[in-house]
C-alpha cells in the first residue's frame, strides 16, 4: 500500500465471528493490545456465524467501507483473493520486529500464500482429532484409542462402544425405531468433505486430480472410493453413528457433552466448551490412519483489506495478535492450537492442569497436515458435497451415484474457481 | 355468543402453545442435556438462562438501542403512512394510482436486494456505523403496505366529512390531523404496533449498517446467542423472551385499541 | 351581498344533473329550493358551496366571481343532508368545530356553541357523541353547527326533515328569526311545501335540474307557471283535468285545468261524481273523487264529508281556475 | 395552495420510496447483466446470467420451491387470517384474549421465531412431535406411523416451512379485524332481519366489503411469501434436507450474493424473482378487479 | 297473527330509552307510531325486528314468545332510518337480497325486485349503486326492499321522510294499498302527523319512552288523551292556556283549556288580541296572536287574514274546548 500520512487514524476496525464466549476472547485480545499499545483503538465487530461475516465483508467493501482486518479461513478466504481484496503483507512481514515468517507452523503459513504472496497470517493451526470419553470407554472395558490406530481400529472401537441403556452392545442399523434403543453411539462424524478427506489422503488417494490447479473430484480411484465408501458405511451398516434424525434432534457435540457419544471427530475448536464438562473425563487422541500418517489442516487468519485506510496501524495490531503475547491470550481460551510454534510448544496450550491430558496430539498432527484446495469457489463446493455426502450416509445412496454426483455438480465449481 | 367463545378459546389454544415452549425452554437449566418426555414446566427449574443471556448478549445495551431506533422510528413511520396515505385519498386519480402501483412494486423489491447500493448510499451521506440506517425505512413508512391501509381507511370515511371540513377552510394538514387521523384510531393502533414489530425485529440491517457492538440492536444480539452450543438453547430462549416481551406488550395494549370505532352519523 | 348563478352546468360522467341553471338571491333573502327527489337540490347547494366541481357556468357572491374560489374562502355555512357530523367529537365540539378551527378563544368558542345548541333545542346533549343521538338530535346538531357562524350564505340542506312537526314548527320560526337577526342569503332546500310558503322570501322549484319557476311564496301558489309546479306545491296536489273533461267550457281545447283541492265544492249543484275514499286529517278532510274516468280531490271540512261510495255533485267557481298548455305545460 | 399541501404530505413517502427503493432496486438490477463480485468493479456480460441461470439446477428447483411455497401458504394465511379475523371481531368472553394471542407470533423477533420451531419441530425432543407421539409406542403415533420428519425429510421439511409461516399472520389479521370494524353496523343487522346465513352474509356483504384490503393483502402475501420463507429456511433448515428441499429463491439470492460474491449472478435470479412477482400479482389484480366490478370507484 | 309487547325496557348504559312499553297490534293492523325526536321510536321498531337486547319485557308475535328469537327468525322486514343500503350492490340486487338470501330462483328475484321498485317508482334506477342515488332515491330502493317480501311485521323507520310533498302522498297511498293487499301488520314511524292521520289503522304517541295514547287517528284527534298529544298532533299545534288566562269560565282552577288553531275565531266577539305575524300557507293562514301575556294561532282562510299588527277578537265555541288537568295533563 501507499504510505500513510503520519496522522492516519490510529484506531481499526477488525471483523471477527464466533459465540459469545470465543468473542470475549478476541475482547481480551483487543483489551490487551490497547495496554501494550497506548494510544491505538481497535474497533471489534462482532459477527455471529461465517455466513453473517462473509455477508458483512461483502457488503462493506462493496459499500466502499470494509473493516480493516478480518479473520477468515484458509478454505474461504480464496474468494477474497482471487477479487484481489487482500493486502499483501510481504512487505510488512519483511520489515517486522516482532514478527518472522519461521515463527509459524508453515503448513498455516502456505494456506495463506496466494500467487506468491503471504496474503494473510495464520491465528491458529489446529487439525481434526478423536475426541473420546474416557469415563465411558473404562466402564465398558474397552481399550482407549492410541497414537498409530487404523480405521479399522476405529470400527471395531466404535462398534464395541455402541451400547443400548442396560450396557449392551447393540447395532444401530435395524429399522424404524429400532435406533431409538441405541443409548450411546460409537462415534460422531460429520458426512462433509473435509471429514472424508483426511480418509482418502491417508488410503494413498487424492480428492481432486490437481492440489493446486483442481479441475475436479477423484473418488472414482480406487484408494479414494475405498475410503469414502468406508466412511459412508459407517451409519447403514455398522451403524455406529446416530441418524440424522437424532444428530437433527441433538448436535454430536451436545450429545458427547451429556456423555452418549464415545467418540468424536472434531478440531480444536470444541474444546472450550468441552472443558465445562464436570460428570466425566475426556482426552483426545489422533485420527485413525489406512496406513499413512495425515491430517486435515483446519487455520483461521488476520488478513488486512485492500481497502483498508489504516494498513499500518492493522498491521500493527496483526503484529501483536500473532506475536507471542496475542498468541498467548487466544491460546488461553483452549479454543486454538496457536499458529506460533513458540507459543503452541509452551504451556499457555500444553497446560497439564487442563483437558485435554493430551493436548500433544495436535501439535504431533501438524506435521503431517495437508489443506483442501484454496480455490475461490470452494465455498459453494463444500455446501454442494455437504448434502451429497449427507444422503450417502443417512439415505444410503449408492456408491456409483455419489461419486458421479460429486464429480458432475462439482465440475462447473471448479471451472468457475480460481486458484492460487 | 357462546360459539365466539369457543372459538377464541381454540385460537388460544393453538396460538398460544409455541410461546409457552418458548418460555418453558427458557426456564431449563442451562448446560442440562434435553428431557426425555414433553415438560411443560422444565424440572429444574432455573433463571440462570436469563442472568446468562443478558450478559453474554449484552442485551442491555442492545435493548436501550432497539428502544432508541423504535421510539423514533415508529412514530416517524405512522406519520410518513398516514400522511401519505391521506393525501392519496385527496389528490387526483391517476397521481394515486402511479403511487398505489409503486408502493407495490416496492414491496415487491427484496430486502437483500436493496443492502447493498443502500450501503453505499449510507456511506455516502456518512450514516454507516450509526443508528440512522435503522431508522431510514421509517420515511418508507417501513412498510409500503401501510401508506395503502391507510389511504383505504380514509377513503372509506363519508365524502362529506371532507366536505365539511372544506366548508370551514381547514387546509388538508388541519382535516388529516383533526377528523381523520381521530377517525381512524384503530388503523393508527394497529399499523403502530406493526411497525413497532418489524422495526423491533430488523435483523438484516442491523447486520450489514452497524459495526459497533454498542450500537447493536436486540435482533443481533440474540443472533449471537444463537451460535451458543445446543446444551445452551435455555440461554438463546431466555434471549428471545426477553427480546419477544416488548412487541408483546405493544401488541396487548394496541389491540383495545383495534375494537374502538367511533359510529359515524 | 348578492348570490348569482348563471349558466350552471352538473355532469356526474354521463348524466347532466344540472343543466343550466341560472338563479339569483337577493341581500338578506331566503330561498328556499323545492323540488322532487332527485331534482339536484343537494347538487345546487354543493355548487353555491364549492364542493361541486363546475361543468360550465359562473357563481357569484356579492358581485365577486367566486368560481374557482375553494369552498373555505366562500364565507359559507352548510347543513349537509347526511348531517356529515364528526363521529369522533362531542356535540358540543361539533358545534364549535368551525370556530375553533378559525382559532376563536375557547371560553368564546364554547359560548356560542352552547347559544346555537339552546336555540335548536339541543343544548342538553351537548356531551354526546353523534353515535349515541336520535335521527333528529344530529339534524339539530348539524342545524347548530351551520348557526353558529355568521357566513355570507348559509346552505340547509333539508335541515328539519328529521323533526316531528311540533319542533319542525318551532325550528321554522327560530330559522325565520334567526335568519331576521343575523341577515345574510339562506338557501334552504325542503320538500315540506308548508315550510317552503312559510318560510320563503321566494322559492325557487327545481324540476330534473331545471329551474321551473322562482317567486314568492304568493306568486307560486296563486300562478304557478306550470302544471309541474302547480301539482308540486300544494297538498293533496292541484287536480289536473283537460279541457273536454268533466268540467267543459273553463278553458279551450289543448289546454288543462288546474283546480286546486280546496276550491272544490261539493254541493247541490254540477258534476256527478263518486267518492271513493276519504282521508281525514283533523278537522280537514281529503275526498278522492272520480268523475267518469278522471279522478280528483277535494279538501272539505272533516265534519262536511261524504261517506265513502257515496254520489255528489262537484263545482267548480271559475276564479280558481288555472289554465295551462296540454302540451308545454306551461300557465296560458 | 392545498394542492401543494398535499404534495408536502406525499413528499416523505415518494423521497423514501425513491431513496430506500427503486434507486437500490434499480442499481441491483443493473448489475444483473454484469459480471459482479462486490469486490471487484462490475464487468458487462449481458444476459450471459440469465443464460447460466436457466441451466442451473439449484436456481431451478428454488424456483418451484418458491412457487410451491406461495401457492400453497399464501391462500392458507390468508384463509387463516381471514377467519381469525371474522371470528374474533366482536367481544364475547375471551375474544380479547384471543386476539392478542392471535397476533402474538407475529410479534417474536424473526431471528427468535426461527429458533423456536427449529426446537418445536426437534425430531425426538421436539414439543410438537412429543405431542404426536402422545398415545403411541414406541416413538410411534397412535395411528402407529412415525411421526414426521420435520427436518430431514424433504416433503416434511416443506411442510414444516408452511407450518411456521401460518401463525405469523398478525399483520393480515390484525388488518383484516381493523377492516372489519369499520363497516356499518346496520347493514347486518338488515342481514340478520333477512335472516341471510352466515355464509350468504360473508360472502354477499363482508367479501365484498372488505375485498379492497383483502386484496391488497393477497398481493402483498404473494409478494411477501417470496421473501418472508427466507429466515426459517436460512434458521431452521439451512436450505435442507438434501438436495435443496427447502432452498427457496430468496435463499439462493442470498448465498450466491454474499457468501458466494456472485452478486450479478444473484441479481439476475431477483429479477426473474421479480418478473414472476409482477406476472402473479397482474393475475392477480385482474381476477380482484373482475369480482369486484367498478366497485372500487363507485365508494368514493 | 299478532304483534304483543309487554314491559318492555331498553337502556343504554345507564339512560333508559324505553320505560315499560306494553303496546298490542292487531292482525292486518297499520299502527302508526309517532313521537319527537329522541322519543325512543326507532328503538321500538329495533326492539320488534330483535336487533336491541332487552332490559326487561317480552315480545310476542302472532302468539309465540319470540324475546329470545334471533331477528332473521321472526320474519319481519325493515327500513331503517339510515336506509343501510349495501354499498357495494346496485339497487337492483339490493332490493332482491332479501329474496336471494331465501334461495329464491334468479329470474323469480329480478322480477320481484323490479315490480317492488316500480311500486316505489326508482325502476329506472335499479342499475346504480347507493353512492350514486340522491337522498329520496336512497330511501325508495331501501323501502322497495322492504316491499318486495311478504313478512308478517313491516317495520317502516320514517321510510317517506325524504320524498317530496307529492310523491310522498303518492306513497302514502300506496303503502296503504299495498297492506290493504298484502296484509300483515305493519309499524310505520314517522314525524308527519299528516302521514300519521292519513296512513294509521291507529296511532301510537311514544313521548320520553313511554306510550301516551294509542288509539284511531279519530280519537287521537277528537280526544288527546294528554297535552303532550294535543300538541303534538295537529299543526299549527293546540293552543294551551290555563283555565283562568284570557279566555275564562270554560274550564275550573288547576286545569288548562286546549283550542285548535282551526276552532280559534277571529270576529267581532270575544277576548282583544294583537296580531303578532302571519304566516300564509296556500289557501289557509296562521294568525299568530297574544292575548294578553299569552300566545295563540289561529288558522283561518288566507283571503281572511289579519295584518300583522292589527287588533282582532278573540272567540272559541265551548264545544271545541279541551280540558287538561294543570298538573298531570291529563284530559279531564
Ligand atoms: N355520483 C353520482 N353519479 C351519478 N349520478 C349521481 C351522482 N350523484 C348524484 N347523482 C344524481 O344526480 C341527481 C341529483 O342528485 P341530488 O343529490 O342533487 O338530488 P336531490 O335533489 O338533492 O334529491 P333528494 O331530495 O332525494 O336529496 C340524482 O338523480 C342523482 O341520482
Ligand atoms: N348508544 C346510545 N347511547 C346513549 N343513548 C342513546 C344511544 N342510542 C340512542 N340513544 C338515545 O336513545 C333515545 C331514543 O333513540 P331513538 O333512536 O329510538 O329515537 P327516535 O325516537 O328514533 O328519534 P328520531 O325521530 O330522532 O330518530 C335518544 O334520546 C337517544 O339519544
Ligand atoms: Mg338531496
Ligand atoms: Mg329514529
Amino acid at each position: 500500500g501507499a504510505p500513510e500520512p503520519a496522522d492516519a487514524p490510529a484506531s481499526i476496525r477488525l471483523l471477527v465471528f464466533g459465540a459469545p464466549e470465543e468473542l470475549e476472547a478476541f475482547r481480551t485480545l483487543v483489551s490487551a493490545y490497547g495496554k501494550a499499545a497506548p494510544g491505538a483503538e481497535v474497533q471489534l465487530i462482532e459477527a455471529s456465524d461465517r455466513e453473517d461475516l462473509i455477508t458483512r465483508l461483502s457488503t462493506s467493501i462493496a459499500g466502499g467501507s470494509p473493516p480493516d482486518l478480518f479473520l477468515m479461513n484458509y478454505r474461504f478466504y480464496g474468494q477474497f483473493a482471487a477479487k484481489n481484496a487482500i493486502e499483501s503483507l510481504d512487505g510488512r512481514l519483511a520489515k517486522s520486529t516482532v514478527v518472522k515468517s519461521e515463527d509459524f507452523y508453515p503448513q498455516a503459513m502456505g494456506a495463506f500464500r496466494w500467487r506468491d504472496q503471504q496474503l494473510c497470517l495464520p491465528q491458529n493451526a489446529s487439525s481434526l482429532a478423536v475426541y473420546y470419553n474416557r469415563t465411558l470407554f473404562k466402564k465398558f472395558g474397552v481399550a482407549e484409542p492410541k497414537p498409530g490406530w487404523t480405521w479399522n481400529d476405529l470400527i471395531t472401537t466404535a462398534t464395541a462402544m455402541t451400547r443400548n441403556a442396560s450396557g449392551a452392545i447393540v447395532r444401530g442399523t435395524e429399522a424404524e425405531g429400532g435406533s431409538a434403543r441405541v443409548a450411546v453411539y460409537g462415534l460422531g462424524v460429520e458426512p462433509v468433505m473435509i471429514r472424508v478427506a483426511p480418509f482418502v489422503w491417508s488410503n494413498g488417494g487424492q480428492i481432486v486430480d490437481n492440489d493446486r490447479k483442481p479441475t475436479r473430484f477423484t473418488f472414482d480411484s480406487p484408494a479414494a472410493r475405498e475410503a469414502l465408501r468406508n466412511f459412508v458405511e459407517l451409519r447403514l451398516a455398522y451403524g455406529v453413528v446416530p441418524t440424522d434424525e437424532e444428530v437433527e434432534a441433538e448436535d454430536d457435540a451436545s450429545r458427547f457433552a451429556n456423555g452418549r457419544l464415545a467418540m468424536l471427530l472434531e478440531s480444536r475448536r470444541v474444546t472450550t466448551t468441552f472443558r465445562t464438562i464436570k460428570d466425566f473425563e475426556w482426552d483426545v487422541a489422533p485420527l485413525p490412519t489406512y496406513g499413512q500418517r495425515v491430517g486435515i489442516l483446519h487455520s483461521d487468519a488476520y488478513c488486512i483489506t485492500r481497502g483498508s485506510k489504516a494498513k499500518d496501524a492493522a498491521w500493527r495490531f496483526l503484529e501483536f495478535a500473532v506475536g507471542p503475547e496475542g498468541q498467548r491470550i487466544i491460546a488461553g481460551t483452549g479454543r486454538t492450537v496457536p499458529s506460533n510454534i513458540e507459543v503452541a510448544k509452551s504451556s499457555a496450550f500444553l497446560d497439564p492442569a487442563q483437558p485435554p491430558r493430551n493436548a500433544q496430539v495436535f501439535l504431533d498432527a501438524i506435521a503431517t497436515v495437508k489443506p483442501v484446495p484454496t480455490i475461490s469457489t470452494w465455498p459453494e463446493i463444500e455446501d454442494v458435497t455437504g448434502g451429497i455426502l449427507e444422503n450417502a450416509l443417512y439415505r444410503g445412496d449408492k456408491l456409483d451415484d455419489v461419486i458421479r454426483q460429486l464429480d458432475e455438480q462439482t465440475r462447473p465449481l471448479f471451472a468457475r474457481g480460481e486458484t492460487p | 355468543m357462546r360459539w365466539r367463545s369457543v372459538g377464541a378459546v381454540a385460537v388460544v389454544a393453538v396460538f398460544l402453545p409455541p410461546l409457552l415452549m418458548l418460555v418453558a425452554g427458557s426456564l431449563r437449566r442451562p448446560g442440562l442435556p434435553p428431557p426425555p418426555g414433553p415438560q411443560l414446566l422444565p424440572d429444574p427449574m432455573s433463571a440462570e438462562g436469563y442472568t446468562q443471556a443478558v450478559d453474554l448478549g449484552g442485551l442491555v445495551r442492545a435493548g436501550v438501542n432497539s428502544v432508541v431506533v423504535a421510539a423514533v422510528a415508529v412514530p416517524v413511520s405512522v406519520l410518513v403512512a398516514a400522511l401519505a396515505g391521506f393525501a392519496l385519498t385527496q389528490l387526483p386519480r391517476r397521481l394515486t394510482a402511479v403511487v398505489v402501483v409503486a408502493s407495490l412494486g416496492a414491496l415487491m423489491a427484496p430486502a437483500t436486494a436493496l443492502l447493498v447500493p443502500r450501503f453505499a448510499l449510507f456511506r455516502t451521506l456518512g450514516l454507516t456505523d450509526t443508528l440512522a440506517p435503522l431508522v431510514a425505512p421509517a420515511l418508507l413508512a417501513t412498510s409500503p403496505l401501510y401508506p395503502l391501509v391507510y389511504y383505504l381507511a380514509f377513503r372509506a370515511l363519508p365524502a362529506d366529512l371532507y366536505d365539511a371540513c372544506r366548508l370551514e377552510d381547514l387546509s388538508p394538514l388541519r382535516t388529516w390531523w383533526r377528523v381523520a387521523m381521530p377517525l381512524v384510531r384503530p388503523v393508527t393502533a394497529a399499523i403502530a404496533a406493526l411497525t413497532f414489530v418489524l422495526t423491533w425485529s430488523n435483523f438484516l440491517d442491523p447486520l450489514v449498517y452497524v459495526y459497533d457492538r454498542d450500537l447493536f440492536t436486540l435482533p443481533l444480539a440474540l443472533r449471537s446467542l444463537a451460535t451458543l452450543d445446543p446444551t445452551n438453547f435455555p440461554v438463546f430462549l431466555a434471549g428471545a423472551v426477553l427480546t419477544t416481551v416488548p412487541p408483546l406488550a405493544v401488541f396487548v395494549v394496541a389491540q383495545r385499541r383495534f375494537l374502538h370505532q367511533y359510529r359515524e352519523s | 351581498m348578492t348570490l348569482v348563478l348563471d349558466g350552471v352546468r352538473v355532469t356526474h360522467g354521463a348524466t347532466e344533473v344540472l343543466h343550466g341553471v341560472d338563479l339569483a338571491v337577493a341581500r338578506d333573502e331566503l330561498l328556499v329550493v323545492l323540488g322532487p327527489s332527485g331534482a339536484g337540490k343537494s347538487t345546487l347547494l354543493r355548487v353555491v358551496a364549492g364542493l361541486q366541481p363546475l361543468a360550465a357556468g359562473r357563481v357569484a357572491i356579492g358581485g365577486r366571481d367566486v368560481t374557482r374560489l375553494r369552498p373555505g374562502r366562500r364565507n359559507v355555512a352548510m347543513v349537509f343532508q347526511t348531517y356529515a357530523l364528526f363521529p369522533h367529537l362531542t356535540a358540543a365540539d361539533n358545534i364549535a368545530f368551525g370556530l375553533i378551527v378559525r382559532d376563536t378563544p375557547k371560553a368564546e368558542a364554547r359560548e356560542r356553541a352552547h347559544r346555537a345548541a339552546t336555540v335548536v333545542g339541543c343544548a342538553h346533549l351537548l356531551d354526546r357523541r353523534p353515535g349515541q343521538l336520535s335521527g333528529g338530535e344530529r339534524q339539530r346538531v348539524a342545524l347548530a353547527r351551520a348557526l353558529v357562524r355568521e357566513p355570507d350564505v348559509f346552505l340547509l340542506d333539508e335541515p328539519l326533515s328529521n323533526l316531528d312537526a311540533e319542533l319542525r314548527v318551532e325550528m321554522r320560526a327560530e330559522l325565520k328569526a334567526l335568519h331576521g337577526r343575523v341577515g345574510g342569503m339562506m338557501l334552504h332546500v325542503t320538500h315540506d311545501q308548508v315550510e317552503a310558503l312559510v318560510l320563503g322570501d321566494r322559492i325557487a322549484v327545481l324540476r330534473a335540474g331545471r329551474i321551473e319557476q322562482v317567486g314568492t311564496p304568493d306568486e307560486i301558489w296563486r300562478t304557478p307557471a306550470t302544471t309541474f309546479v302547480a301539482r308540486f306545491v300544494g297538498s293533496p296536489p292541484m287536480n289536473l283535468l283537460p279541457a273536454d273533461g268533466p268540467l267543459p267550457g273553463l278553458a279551450s281545447t289543448g289546454q288543462v285545468i288546474g283546480v286546486r283541492p280546496a276550491a272544490v265544492r261539493l254541493g247541490a249543484d254540477g258534476v256527478a261524481a263518486t267518492v271513493e275514499r276519504v282521508e281525514v286529517v283533523g278537522e280537514d278532510a281529503h275526498a278522492y273523487l272520480r268523475l267518469g274516468e278522471h279522478p280528483m280531490v277535494a279538501r272539505i271540512p272533516a265534519a262536511d264529508r261524504p261517506a265513502p261510495g257515496a254520489q255528489v255533485r262537484v263545482a267548480v267557481r271559475e276564479a280558481d281556475v288555472h289554465v295551462f298548455d296540454a302540451v308545454t305545460g306551461q300557465r296560458v | 395552495m392545498s394542492r401543494r399541501q398535499l404534495g408536502l404530505m406525499l413528499a416523505p413517502y415518494t423521497v423514501g420510496l425513491v431513496l430506500l427503493v427503486f434507486l437500490p432496486a434499480a442499481v441491483t438490477l443493473a448489475f444483473a447483466f454484469t459480471d459482479y463480485d462486490l469486490v471487484q468493479p462490475p464487468q458487462w456480460t449481458g444476459t450471459a446470467n440469465l443464460t447460466e441461470l436457466a441451466g442451473d439446477d439449484i436456481f431451478r428447483t428454488a424456483l418451484v420451491n418458491s412457487l410451491v411455497f406461495a401457492a400453497v401458504a399464501v391462500p392458507l394465511r390468508l384463509l387463516v387470517a381471514l377467519g381469525l379475523a371474522l371470528l374474533l371481531h366482536r367481544r364475547a368472553p375471551g375474544v380479547g384474549t384471543a386476539r392478542a394471542v392471535a397476533a402474538l407470533p407475529t410479534a417474536v423477533p424473526e431471528v427468535a421465531y426461527g429458533l423456536l420451531w427449529l426446537w418445536l419441530f426437534n425430531p425426538l425432543y421436539g414439543p410438537v412431535n412429543q405431542l404426536l407421539r402422545v398415545g403411541g409406542e414406541n416413538g410411534l403415533t397412535a395411528l402407529g406411523r412415525t411421526p414426521p420428519q420435520w427436518l430431514t425429510d424433504p416433503t416434511d421439511a416443506r411442510a414444516a416451512i408452511v407450518v411456521m409461516s401460518l401463525f405469523t399472520i398478525g399483520e393480515s389479521f390484525v388488518v383484516l379485524l381493523a377492516a372489519r370494524l369499520a363497516l356499518p353496523p346496520e347493514v347486518y343487522e338488515l342481514a340478520a332481519i333477512e335472516d341471510a346465513t352466515g355464509w350468504d352474509i360473508f360472502r354477499r356483504i363482508t367479501l365484498p366489503l372488505i375485498a379492497p384490503v383483502l386484496g391488497l393483502l393477497l398481493v402483498r402475501d404473494t409478494i411477501l411469501s417470496f421473501q418472508v420463507s427466507f429466515v426459517p429456511a436460512l434458521v431452521v433448515t439451512d436450505g435442507g434436507p438434501p438436495p435443496y428441499a427447502t432452498t427457496y429463491l430468496s435463499l439462493f439470492v442470498y448465498r450466491n450474493a454474499f457468501e458466494y460474491l456472485r452478486y450479478g449472478y444473484a441479481s439476475a435470479a431477483t429479477l426473474v424473482m421479480l418478473a414472476l412477482t409482477v406476472v402473479a400479482v397482474v393475475l392477480q389484480w385482474r381476477l380482484i378487479r373482475r369480482s369486484l366490478g367498478s366497485f372500487g370507484q363507485a365508494t368514493r
